[in-house]
């Protein structure tokens, strides 16, 4: 592939082929979903603290509303 | 040895639904708090399918001049009500007291108009056709600003009108139960 | 070259044009609001600006791009030729043609009323009648996606549908369902309140009726972001999507929660019990989960391709993604705006939380982040990626595209961070000029000019994406072929009926709108309000 | 095919449970706990709680409804309605001229053109302020020593015969001195209002296809005089037939100097 090819991620295989070797996959999937379940729990942790912190330190102070 | 292909994609069908049972519950933690809130100090969202006619709003009682602004009836409730009309609430300037539970009801003869109270948690729309009802507790005083925040007209931007929320002690109706704002 | 392509390239050529023009009236709005242009706001000017920003972002730019999108996927993930290509070039120009009604109308200035409408005011008539003819070509869009993914069913019968057309359909289905609510107020209501036929309109109904397009209308342009993140990142990155499953649970999910949530809009209304904004607020809650999941499941195909890039460790994998390429880079700077533009939406959604930011500025910087940020970054990624195929050129550089996509990103971060403080404090929308005299808007005044610096730096991204798709036109390199669907870890080899089709969704749809908007709906019938008189705006 | 028949069954049940499930508890949670909790607290029983939270009463299921018995007293009678607006619609032009030229030609001039400074002029005013203004010295609520006599005399149909009539009358057209010989202060009360003093743009209403209230006169080539004493009424509250006070809380806002320049302004023919 050219440079330029590997920064835009052409290649001139046929659709239903991506050059990925089974093997490397094979290895690659004992470990993966981890760090995935890592990165998406925190960001998702992040959220639902911010929101709770959002609700109870700013909202609920301003007064009830009904 | 390789997990046979099976296997694995089971496994990444049982990590995608661990995945779901924890966004469930989280899902599930934020229902909980607000009907937490809701059940507990009787937090809503301001709703009062009450209606009016706006096209003869001017010729009702409640909503007659003289009796807009701060009123406070005979058992003691608190009651603001505002016309919001183009481009103007009316009156332009409502006193009420903090620390104590108040009504605030608006209507609108023309179009539709919305207000809300900087800092506070008052807040709706007003549609012609109905009677907006808002309850609340002010937690904090001085003159709070009351824009309209719906899109009303080429006037819409000079559309706002001063709340003086003012602590409990001081907040003197007068005999007939009216109150009005201090000239500051 | 395929069919399609001529097609395809019309369609994203108005959609971006249209983008373009929007883009700079933006930023004027930004910079009259703030206290450098304080003195300028001219009512008239700045609510026709307002109007014409809202309509093309949010009918132009997206209904063209999600057709265009739409033809380019039937034909490249199906493997055969479009049906009715020339019914889509009429669905194309009853579309343009009501554009340029619509567009008309508002530059005379018939049609200030924002891109929301809010009967009684009315515009004139030739602006309403200009967006119904924009809806209906778009029907011409969903009934051909519908017709080809069916006849590719038949040759193939028992196959799993390509994940690509899958979700288009998803997203076909959706618009036909939400479109129905704004059809029926602009037909039923307010169109005939602007010829004249009738002198009041019922507001109540008319913002129940919009209410049921306006959150669904949003999922309509969210969808192609998650196709692309589904089919073409994880290839582009160099994995493989973790899980094909998820994407097909993904897209139905959508079309069942997005369409019966549409009163979260209205929770601040007089005209609904707490009862319907109560249940509308708990499915809202799970119109989340499809996003929580895409989370998941992308982030899960990013670490299969940074793994085998030699990514090592809990996050080395992250590092290692080739970030040089515009589609990744385009996905991961996605992604971090829908963290931000998501909180602020669950904020919203949250019952009687919305009572302290309706109407303000965290509800303009929620929907910039999410629509104007996670959507259109996507669709700037997208049309780098398909461009080259349409016109058989390619990119002397991609750095120009990478620069483009990093300006956005900062400028859309940097002008709705302050909006999320300033609707806090109460800033509330679509205001002419400020009154900087008065102490509480004085003290927003330098947040609200940092935002206009954001604004400033979308300006100057939107004009260097027009250049870079410019440069590429004028680029003497052949090229533009090359695979760019990713594959799934486990190709889906047999996959249920209710996977493949969306018989059992519609159904289920159907019973969720009943009782969301049966009676909310009903109940303008079985106990009408009282009009309100018409305000012509014209 | 027949495995995935298999798998087509349970999904079809277990996708619907899962939805049903979930609408079942919003419906549960919304429409009968959370107001039954909630009634008791405002000590609402459990039916009329439930009847608030569908909207089927009004009033918050958490709080108690306030009551107002006040009685009414409308500044003005005119509330519009299609049914006015046919009226209206209605009014016949020739009509209109033969009790223009028996009542009001003298003061008002033949095509509406006033010869006194403190008559105002009435060629292509809008037949919905000429409508509400009649009405208005006919119900009191506006009071003149000529005009509330003449309006008493004149029924419905021929009130609408006059405002069609005078609307119809074309406006003279003087040559408007240029926008720019008028100070910008008052172009700017005109286009921008002013928001320190939340004073809206007058051509926030006043100009035609503003969407401002139905009743708006059009002041383009008004009498600066007439202008001028009204604004001064409107300020001292003795005219107080502008519904809800917009005019009045406006002119109580505005300088002399303003009102002048603004008078001028509209003589001057600029929309």
């Amino acid at each position: 592939m050219t440079h330029l090819e590997s920064q835009i991620g052409r290649s001139s295989l046929p659709q239903d082929k991506d050059g990925i070797d089974e093997g490397s996959l094979e290895s690659v999937m004992r470990e993966v979903p981890r760090g995935a379940m890592a990165l998406a729990g925190t960001a998702v942790a992040l959220l639902t603290v911010g929101w709770v912190a959002i609700y109870l330190f700013v909202f609920v102070p301003r007064g009830v509303v009904g | 040895m390789a997990e046979s292909a099976d296997a694995q994609e089971r496994h990444i069908l049982a990590t995608e639904l661990r995945w779901s049972a924890m966004v469930a519950v989280l899902v599930a933690a934020i229902l909980s708090v607000v009907v937490y809130t809701a059940i507990s100090v009787g937090i809503n969202p301001p709703s009062n399918v009450e209606r009016i006619d706006p096209k003869s709003l001017h010729l009702t009682g409640e909503f007659a001049e003289h009796n807009l602004g701060t009123s406070v009836a005979a058992d003691g409730a608190i009651t603001a009500r505002m016309v919001a009309t183009q481009f103007a609430f009316v009156p332009r300037c409502i006193a009420l007291p903090s620390g104590k539970p108040v009504t605030l009801r608006f209507a609108s003869p023309d179009v539709v108009h919305g207000l809300l109270i900087t800092g506070t948690n008052v807040n709706t729309m007003v549609v012609p056709g109905y009677i907006a009802q808002v309850h609340t507790v002010f937690t904090q005083t001085g003159d709070l600003l009351m824009p309209c925040h719906e899109y009303c007209g080429l006037g819409h931007s000079e559309m706002w009108a001063v709340v003086q929320v003012v602590p409990e002690k001081e907040f003197k109706p007068a005999s007939d139960g009216r109150a009005s704002c201090e000239k500051r | 070259m395929r069919s399609v392509d001529r097609l395809c390239l019309a369609h994203f050529r108005v959609a971006f044009a249209a983008f373009l023009v929007a883009a700079i009236l933006g930023t004027w709005q930004m910079w009259v609001r703030s206290p450098l242009g304080a003195s300028v706001g001219d009512p008239d000017i700045y609510f026709l600006s307002v109007t014409a920003h809202g309509a093309s972002m949010a009918y132009v730019l997206t209904t063209f791009f999600i057709m265009g999108f739409g033809y380019f996927v039937a034909e490249t993930s199906l493997g055969r030729a479009l049906p009715g290509r020339a019914w889509a070039w009429l669905g194309f120009w009853i579309a343009l043609i009501g554009t340029l009604m619509a567009v008309a109308t508002i530059l005379s200035g018939r049609a200030s009323v924002l891109y929301t409408f809010y009967p009684p005011m009315t515009a004139n008539a030739f602006f309403y009648i200009g967006l119904v003819l924009v809806v209906v070509g778009s029907w011409v869009w969903c009934v051909l996606m519908i017709v080809a993914m069916t006849q590719w069913k038949g040759e193939n019968p028992g196959a799993a549908v390509p994940l690509a057309m899958y979700g288009t359909v998803a997203n076909a289905i959706l618009w036909l369902w939400t479109t129905v609510g704004v059809a029926a107020e602009l037909l039923f209501q307010v169109i005939p309140a602007a010829l004249s036929w009738v002198q009041t309109i019922d507001a109540g109904l008319a913002r129940t009726l919009f209410s049921w397009t306006l959150h669904a209308i949003v999922y309509f342009w969210l969808l192609p972001a998650y196709i692309a993140f589904y089919t073409m990142v994880p290839r582009a990155a160099g994995g493989r999507l973790y899980s094909d499953t998820m994407g097909r649970l993904t897209f139905i999910l959508f079309l069942i929660y997005s369409l019966p949530v549409g009163m979260h809009h209205l929770f601040m209304d007089p005209e609904h019990g707490n009862a319907f904004k109560f249940i509308q607020m708990l499915l809202t809650a799970f119109v989340a989960v499809p996003t929580l999941l895409t989370i998941f499941t992308i982030s899960a195909s990013m670490e299969v391709a940074g793994r085998l890039r030699g990514g090592r460790g809990l996050f080395g994998w992250i590092g290692a993604l080739p970030w040089d390429r515009p589609m990744v880079l385009a996905a991961g700077l996605s992604f971090v705006m829908l963290g931000f533009g998501g909180g602020g939406g669950l904020v919203n959604m949250s019952y009687g939380m919305n009572a302290m930011i309706h109407n303000t500025a965290w509800v303009t910087a929620h929907f910039h982040l999410i629509f104007g940020g996670t959507v259109v970054i996507m669709y700037f990624a997208i049309a780098y990626e398909i461009w080259p195929r349409l016109i058989a050129r390619e990119y002397a550089s991609v750095a120009p595209l990478r620069r483009q996509l990093w300006l956005w990103f900062i400028g859309m971060m940097v002008m709705t961070l302050p909006w999320h403080w300033l609707g806090l404090q109460g800033q509330w929308r679509r205001v002419a000029n400020f009154n900087y005299a008065d102490p509480i808007i004085a003290s927003w005044g330098p947040w609200v000019t940092v935002s206009f610096v954001g604004g400033l730096m979308l300006l100057i991204s939107a004009l260097l994406f027009a250049r870079n798709l410019f440069a590429l036109h004028q680029s003497a390199i052949a090229g533009g072929q090359g695979p760019f669907y990713a594959l799934a870890i486990h190709p889906p080899k047999r996959v249920p009926a209710a996977l493949n089709g969306f018989g059992l969704w519609n159904v289920l749809v159907a019973v969720l709108m009943l009782a969301a908007y049966g009676y909310p709906i009903a109940q303008f019938i079985v106990a009408p309000s009282p009009s309100a008189m018409v305000h012509r705006v014209e | 095919m027949a495995e995935s028949n298999a798998l087509d069954q349970p999904w079809r049940i277990w996708a619907s449970v899962a939805v049903v499930t979930i609408l079942l508890t919003g419906v549960l949670l919304g429409a009968i706990i959370v107001p039954i909790v909630q009634g008791r607290g405002a000590g609402l029983d459990a039916y009329t709680a439930i009847c608030r939270a569908l909207g089927l009463l009004p009033g918050s299921p958490a709080q108690v409804q306030p009551q107002d018995r006040t009685p009414p007293s409308p500044v003005s009678q005119v509330s519009w309605t299609p049914a006015i607006l046919k009226v209206l619609a209605g009014g016949d032009v020739e009509r209109g001229r033969a009790k223009v030229m028996e009542v009001c030609v003298a003061c008002h001039g033949e095509q509406g053109v006033s010869p006194t400074p403190a008559v105002p002029h009435l060629n292509g005013q809008s037949a919905a302020a000429i409508y509400k203004q009649l009405h208005d010295y006919r119900t009191g609520s506006r009071v003149n020593e000529q005009m509330t006599g003449i309006a008493q005399a004149l029924d419905e149909s021929v009130i609408a015969d006059v405002a069609v009539y005078f609307a119809g009358q074309r406006k003279r057209n003087p040559n408007p001195a240029s926008l720019g010989a008028l100070p910008s202060e008052i172009v700017d009360l005109v286009v921008h209002g002013d928001t320190v003093r939340g004073l809206p743009p007058c051509a926030g209403c006043h100009r035609t296809g503003s969407g401002g209230p139905i009743e708006t006169p059009i002041l383009s080539e008004q009498g600066d005089d007439y202008l001028v004493q009204q604004l001064q009424l409107f300020a001292s509250d003795k005219r107080r037939n502008d519904v809800y006070g917009r005019m009045r809380s406006i002119s109580a806002r505005l300088s002399p100097e303003e009102i002048k320049g603004l008078a001028a302004y509209y003589r001057a023919g600029f929309r």
